[in-house]
């Protein structure tokens, strides 16, 4: 686990609030004052994981900046159904510009930022800065301004909302879609059904080969970890990231009800490794619970029902069963193993 | 301060009197030297209070600035060519927000073929863009532009690109007369913006507009640069005023009063065309010259009023539109309709092709003879294109045009030699 | 400030935008019932005083535990806990510790001298109880907070019944148990040892009572005819156990068989050893599986040297205590069967322990009543076929735990209430079970039970010490805290957190969650994310 | 309006020397306009580069195509391109070259201009000896205010000045002057 665990109370370590603990212990997600900073009425599917991770994260930055935040959206979901004219769902100061450009514009802001702190003599800005977008958005479209702004080190936390294909536009496959998976571009036809085999992109280690302060990853099946890894990167100054994992029952023809069991899958099975990184090395892995075999997270989603048909496809499942083993070793997910990924390019005082 | 400088020199010194806060470095030839010697005064401490960032491209510095103006800091950057297309979402972007950017275009062609030379084709593809166009006739005139172009975004809370021809201008050594920092201060108040990330008073900015209200957004920004037919001579009067020296306004006649011919172009060449105005009116004809120093907003009213005495118009421009012939022409002609004039379009000085007086003399004398094409282009080596042609017509892998073209060229050379 | 139209937006203006227009199903907030409560035969609210307990909140968990259960400290020692059979953490690490919990809160109360309040009103009606055993005790509780007057008559010489008369005092220090009954005492209610009922409608017309609750219990060993000598020294259970309570203690010898295989075989064979037996040997017919005692019980009964026979009968006693025993086998039915074989046991003292029987002399003239199996049949309001009496405990049909006894005085005393307000009693419908499939158990940590400390071996050889001790309060509040809240909202705010729409309103400490239907769509998430199953879905009326 | 055309090979300065060419003329209160032929040489390529030099503001943007002077920095670029073209007969000539014009093979070439306008000077020599590095375009500037009287040598050390500092501004001062001396013998040589 990233964040420190609260044994006190046993029945509500994982939950999301717990009438017994402090307040200063309880997720941001339990405070009645949270910011709703995402706020009702917007326009996301039922049961949208990604608005979920929006408001997790953006409420939790927004605690840990004393609500001194400005947010840059990425052209997207998020950015559609949060801001069709006449109405914004957004409780802060926020911006969209482009699909390729979120982590360029808050690079902007964050440079805005620090000259208005230079002019009001202070050495930091008090008003911090997220780039928000799908996986489109950082892991195709804007992995160039991505890219710079991690090289630069720019004050910027850039958060990926990683629900694994272009959703917006009517489900077409990106960079960051699983092998075998339905989109409207990998069609479940042919030999080998779905998104192609050994393809994709793994933004979370291209970030750490960066050697930025801080990467993470995290999941909307654990909130306290999600928002432990926010508070912390916005305790941080520099380039940071952190990739969110966001079912969207939309495009995976899942339950609008099981977004966080998904999500818990995800990391349970070993598929997502759930872990954070400063200055390239991975010094922290949340480890897995309940292990899980694949199957149970696969046959949940309808872009995975090609495996499951008449002739189930053993060996595409075998494949990413030695995904997620593969996963485990890498990270150390089990146990006392520790993670053997990493980069350690970077010199860090 | 008068002093002996290269162009970009000029520009750099001027956007640091504007005092900028946020500078997006990217390098392309021409405008390099401006953003070098930016981030030497940055780095030096010579502009105070100023973030200077190396980004990774053309897409990024302009997003950059959409940033770091949306947050309410004076933001500049400049381009050219390749790069100006390299940005051109975020170009839409920026105006379509109404970010009062500064951006320096160099202008520059765009290939392929490659070609590193100036006309003005980059900045022409972003005519529709929504930003303010200003061109500089002299390294003066770029200077001072930068430093209304602040003021004029920010009173409209649009962008504005201040256009120069690349090399010619900026890597051109000539005298300029340098503000003072009390000047600059006294003519260009601090940013104060209409709209800001500021979490005190927090906004959505950026908002999905549907077929519902588009079109009015989209006319508002057509009102704005409207307004901005009004501020251009206004902050050019007021320029005056504190600076003593005529600069920028909408357009810039020359011999114009009694002129049957009108010349009308942007940017350097309007001093060669001068000249050899000078040299025909020494010969007793009838000629002037109308420099457009506003291309957007396009000064219909301004390019009408004077032209009301002229017979013939040479629209003579660095930039072709391609299956149509000229880009100025076409609007000067819609700012004449209705009149009866003739109007010549001379497509010149493409890629860097030297526009000289002696073929200015020629074209010039034609149109009054009415003897010149509807379209012309200046100086065009027939014998090269029929050859191409030709060779098109003939065969059916006929091979790369530009390769083709420098091949005849070579051996052209050599026949001579 | 003037901002660029249809670019800039003005925040919180997506509230215009309802959402919950989109819905086709819609989450209601339920209560469950928990299998702790559903099991629990004296009807505690087991979740509901756990919830109290868990913060700490002992006092109020206390109040809200004996509106049910007036003994917890007895009841936390002698229950048998099928609530914690039932628990759904059984199935995810192991069962709470309801029991001793419930202990801990029972021992607070005494330790703190927590009282009853006094009833608010005084009904006027006066109601008789017979018998101060555990059923008595708790239908005179409940009739007194109710407002009657109560007066219990107890034959005996000392109020608890089998609680003092039957449960040894290493299991059941009197101490405890005399708290616990003061306490009801305290509330007004009157008691008359010494007091036998010979005939109740007398005794009910000479008193003025207006209803009557009987209790007496099971005292009467039952017998079986096993040919014995002269000289064998053939005792029962019932006596023993009694006799405990008095002033001469049993003389049972070296040797002690004890014949039978339920409860109280086991604490009268654990009683013999601490009286000094040497030997202390239970006989059974059937297997170890077989024995109606528990199997703690058994365990601790071996552990302190009690040992078994299994799968034997007495066929004889002869001189000298000389016991004949056959061996017995189970049959394909699992029925013991007699082998033939037989084998010899020496003992000085040979206990029945068969059973009991109600004595049921207090109803003869009674009209109305109808008997099965030598107790007295009572209609689903407690009440016998004479109207007015009603009867609980071991007297009517039913298993024979403290723990019935206390549940039946409890119905009965709303039974009773209901009839003298010329009014009936209806029970309300018990809620929708709340099992473990209704449950999101991803959301409990790991948490082993708290085992409660037991006494040293030596000491429970040879001392009427209390056996198992109770917890302290950090490992109370620990097990507490294990309790998984089935069915009922615990306030974890996984709902209000896990709604894409923020469309769950959190009403402050203690007044737990509203959905704001304006904006819910009707994902589900909250009902699939609620650890304790306290939300489910409806469909939308159309 | 005096026109300069400067040829050179990139490296050389050809740039540099147009432009602080036209800083000796501002200093003398005139208006100058240096430019290069622009293009994406690299080191060792032709350059060309120009520079005007009037007493009103100069308005003209084309290249110098009939230069009233010529500056040559490079001589093996006479064999390459046709360095002369437009020149005027009462033009100045100014060629880096430790040879004569004689040896250059220049002899007859030379007699159709004005003899002490056409002058060598060994200016990569100077450079190599003043600067230490092969920077002909300073000298050149030093024998072109020789030959062409149009600016004085004191504008060209503070145009040298403004470009440079310390050592190496000096450097190229000395070298500067000593080719204007150079010079300047060979036009009172020519003149004799």
């Amino acid at each position: 686990m990233g964040h420190q665990e609260i044994k006190f109370y046993q029945t509500g370590t994982f939950t999301v609030g717990n009438r017994l603990l402090p307040p200063e212990q309880r997720s941001v997600q339990s405070d009645i004052e949270r910011t709703n900073s995402l706020n009702s009425g917007h326009r996301a599917c039922q049961g949208c994981g990604e608005a979920l991770g929006a408001r997790y994260a953006i409420d939790a930055a927004m605690r840990a900046t004393n609500n001194q935040l400005v947010a840059v959206n990425a052209t997207g979901c998020l950015e559609v159904f949060s801001t069709p004219y006449p109405e914004t769902s957004w409780q802060i100061p926020w911006i969209h510009s482009l699909f390729g450009n979120a982590a360029a514009v808050a690079t902007g802001v964050a440079a805005a930022n620090k000259v208005k702190a230079l002019k009001a003599g202070k050495a930091l800005p008090e008003t911090r800065v997220i780039a928000q977008g799908g996986d489109g958005g950082t892991t195709d479209i804007g992995f160039g301004c991505l890219s710079g702004m991690f090289e630069r080190n720019d004050d910027v936390l850039y958060i990926c909302y990683d629900n694994q294909a272009y959703m917006n536009t009517g489900v077409q496959r990106s960079s960051a879609t699983p092998p075998a998976a339905r989109t409207a571009t990998t069609m479940p036809v042919g030999e080998h059904p779905g998104n192609e085999w050994g393809q994709g992109k793994n933004v979370p280690l291209i970030a750490m080969a960066h050697g930025i302060p801080y990467v993470a990853t995290a999941s909307v099946s654990d909130l306290r970890d999600l928002e432990y890894k926010v508070k912390k990167a916005m305790s941080m100054r520099g380039a940071r990231y952190i990739h969110i994992f966001v079912p969207c029952p939309l495009g995976w023809g899942s339950a609008s009800h099981d977004t966080i069991k998904l999500a818990r899958l995800a990391k349970e099975t070993g598929l997502f490794p759930v872990f954070e990184a400063e200055y390239g090395e991975v010094t922290n892995v949340s480890k897995i619970r309940q292990k899980q075999p694949v199957e149970e997270y696969l046959r949940l989603q309808r872009r995975f029902a090609h495996l499951f048909g008449k002739k189930p496809r053993l060996d595409e499942i075998e494949r990413f069963q030695h995904m997620a083993d593969q996963n485990i070793r890498k990270f150390g997910l089990l146990g006392d193993d520790k993670a053997t990924v990493g980069y350690y390019g970077a010199e860090h005082e | 301060m008068l002093k002996q400088c290269e162009g970009s020199h000029a520009v750099a010194e001027a956007v640091a009197l504007s005092r900028p806060e946020v500078i997006c470095a990217y390098p392309i030839s021409p405008q390099t030297h401006i953003v070098e010697g930016l981030g030497e005064m940055v780095k030096k401490g010579d502009i105070k209070d100023c973030e200077y960032i190396n980004v990774e491209s053309e897409f990024a510095a302009m997003s950059v600035a959409i940033g770091s103006s949306a947050a309410g800091a004076r933001t500049y950057t400049a381009t050219a060519s390749q790069g100006l297309l390299f940005m051109v979402e975020a170009v839409y972007n920026a105006s379509g927000l109404g970010l009062p950017i500064v951006m320096t275009v160099a202008n520059r062609a765009i290939g392929a073929p490659i070609n590193i030379w100036n006309d003005h084709s980059d900045s022409m593809s972003q005519r529709d863009c929504g930003w303010i166009q200003i061109f500089a006739e002299t390294n003066q005139e770029a200077a001072d532009l930068h430093i209304q172009a602040f003021k004029l975004a920010e009173e409209l809370s649009l962008p504005v690109m201040v256009c120069m021809d690349g090399f010619i201008l900026t890597h051109a050594y000539e005298r300029v007369d340098m503000p003072t920092q009390e000047q600059v201060d006294a003519f260009l108040p601090p940013y104060s913006p209409r709209q800001i990330l500021d979490p005190a008073a927090p906004v959505s900015i950026g908002a999905m507009v549907g077929p519902e209200a588009f079109s009015e957004v989209r006319y508002l920004a057509h009102a704005k640069q409207m307004q901005a037919l009004e501020l251009i001579p206004k902050i050019s009067a007021q320029f005056k005023e504190i600076f003593g020296r005529d600069s920028g306004g909408l357009v810039r006649p020359y011999m114009l009063e009694d002129a049957e011919t009108v010349v009308i172009a942007l940017g350097s060449v309007l001093g060669t065309i001068k000249d050899t105005i000078d040299e025909m009116r020494a010969d007793g004809i009838s000629i002037g010259v109308l420099g457009i120093n506003s291309f957007r907003p396009f000064p219909v009213s301004a390019i009408r009023r004077s032209l009301s005495h002229a017979k013939r118009i040479i629209v003579l421009e660095k930039s072709l539109a391609v299956g149509i012939g000229g880009i100025v022409a076409t609007d000067v002609r819609m700012a004449l309709d209705g009149l009866d004039k003739r109007i010549y379009t001379v497509v010149a000085g493409l890629g860097g092709r030297n526009i000289t007086r002696s073929s200015l003399h020629r074209v010039f004398r034609l149109a009054m003879h009415d003897q010149l094409e509807a379209l012309h282009f200046l100086d065009l080596e027939w014998s090269i294109v029929n050859k191409e042609l030709d060779r098109e017509r003939t065969t059916r892998r006929s091979g790369p045009i530009a390769e083709n073209i420098l091949r005849d060229l070579g051996q052209a050379k050599s026949n001579v030699g | 400030m003037n901002k660029p139209f249809a670019i800039t937006l003005n925040v919180g203006s997506s509230l215009a935008n309802k959402t919950g227009t989109w819905r086709t199903f819609r989450p209601v907030y339920v209560k469950r019932l928990s299998p702790c409560n559903n099991a629990c035969p004296a009807g505690e609210d087991t979740q509901g005083w756990l919830y109290h307990a868990e913060s700490g909140d002992y006092e109020t968990a206390w109040r809200h535990l004996t509106q049910d259960n007036p003994m917890p400290a007895v009841m936390g020692r002698v229950c048998y806990h099928p609530c914690e059979a039932a628990c759904n953490r059984g199935k995810l690490d192991s069962a709470v510790g309801i029991n001793s919990v419930e202990r801990f809160l029972g021992d607070e109360a005494i330790q703190l001298g927590w009282k009853f309040d006094k009833p608010a009103q005084e009904s006027g009606k006066r109601v008789l109880v017979v018998g101060a055993g555990p059923s008595g005790l708790s239908a005179a509780y409940q009739l007194r907070r109710m407002g009657h007057q109560v007066v219990i008559f107890e034959a005996g010489p000392l109020a608890g019944g089998m609680m003092r008369f039957g449960i040894p005092k290493y299991r059941l220090p009197r101490e405890v148990l005399d708290a616990e009954i003061q306490r009801i005492l305290d509330m007004g209610v009157e008691l008359r040892l010494n007091t036998k009922v010979d005939d109740i409608l007398v005794t009910m017309k000479e008193e003025k009572f207006d209803a009557a609750f009987l209790a007496v219990g099971a005292h009467l060993a039952k017998r079986t005819a096993i040919p014995a000598a002269e000289s064998a020294k053939i005792l029962d259970a019932v006596s023993v156990l009694r006799s405990m309570e008095g002033e001469d203690k049993p003389m049972l010898g070296r040797r002690v068989v004890v014949y039978g295989g339920g409860n109280t075989a086991i604490d009268v064979a654990r009683t013999a050893k601490r009286l000094g037996a040497e030997e202390a040997i239970i006989v059974y017919r059937r297997t170890r599986e077989k024995m109606p005692a528990h199997d703690f019980e058994v365990e601790e009964a071996l552990q302190e040297g009690v040992l078994m026979r299994w799968l034997s009968t007495i066929k004889q006693v002869g001189d000298g205590g000389a016991i004949q025993v056959e061996k017995m086998e189970l049959d394909e039915n699992g029925k013991p069967v007699p082998t033939g074989e037989f084998d010899t046991l020496e003992a000085d003292s040979v206990i029945l322990a068969l059973g009991q029987d109600v004595d049921l002399g207090l109803l003869n003239g009674v009209p109305d009543l109808t008997f099965e199996d030598g107790v007295v049949k009572v209609d689903e309001h407690m009440m016998t076929g004479y109207a007015g009496i009603f009867a609980g405990g071991d007297m009517v049909p039913s298993d024979r735990t403290v723990t019935v006894g206390v549940g039946h005085g409890k119905h009965a005393a709303r039974h009773i209430d209901a009839w003298l307000r010329g009014t009936t009693y209806e029970v309300e419908p018990k809620a929708e079970l709340a099992n473990y499939e209704k449950l999101n158990p991803w959301y409990y940590t790991d948490a082993d039970k708290t085992v409660r400390p037991m006494l040293d071996i030596i000491r429970r050889q040879s001392t009427f010490d209390e056996v198992q001790g109770g917890l302290d309060e950090g490992n109370a509040l620990f097990e507490a805290r294990r309790c998984l809240s089935c069915g009922n909202c615990f306030e974890c705010d996984n709902c209000y957190g896990v709604c894409p729409d923020n469309a769950v309103i959190k009403l402050g400490p203690g007044k737990k969650f509203e959905f704001n239907y304006e904006y819910c769509k009707g994902c589900g998430v909250c009902v699939e994310e609620c650890p304790c199953g306290a939300i489910k879905m409806e469909p939308e009326s159309t | 309006m005096f026109q300069v055309r400067i040829h050179g090979r990139g490296g050389q300065g050809v740039v540099t020397g147009a432009e602080m060419l036209s800083i000796a003329a501002f200093l003398e209160g005139r208006h100058a306009q240096a430019f290069p032929s622009f293009g994406s040489e690299r080191t060792g390529a032709p350059v060309v580069a120009f520079c005007r030099i009037a007493d009103k503001e100069i308005r003209l943007r084309e290249p110098v195509m009939e230069p009233d002077a010529l500056i040559i920095q490079d001589a093996t670029l006479l064999a390459q391109i046709d360095v002369f073209a437009g020149l005027s007969e009462n033009g100045y000539v100014v060629l880096n070259t430790n040879h004569t014009l004689e040896e250059m093979g220049l002899a007859e070439f030379a007699q159709r201009f004005r003899a002490e306008r056409v002058i060598t000077v060994s200016a990569t020599d100077l450079s190599l000896k003043h600067v230490g590095r092969n920077a002909p375009n300073v000298p050149m500037l030093g024998a072109f205010a020789a030959v062409s009287g149009l600016i004085s040598l004191d504008s060209v050390a503070a145009a040298i000045r403004d470009k440079f500092s310390g050592k190496v501004a000096e450097g190229n001062i000395a070298a500067a002057t000593e080719a204007y001396n150079i010079a300047k013998a060979r036009m009172e040589a020519a003149h004799a």
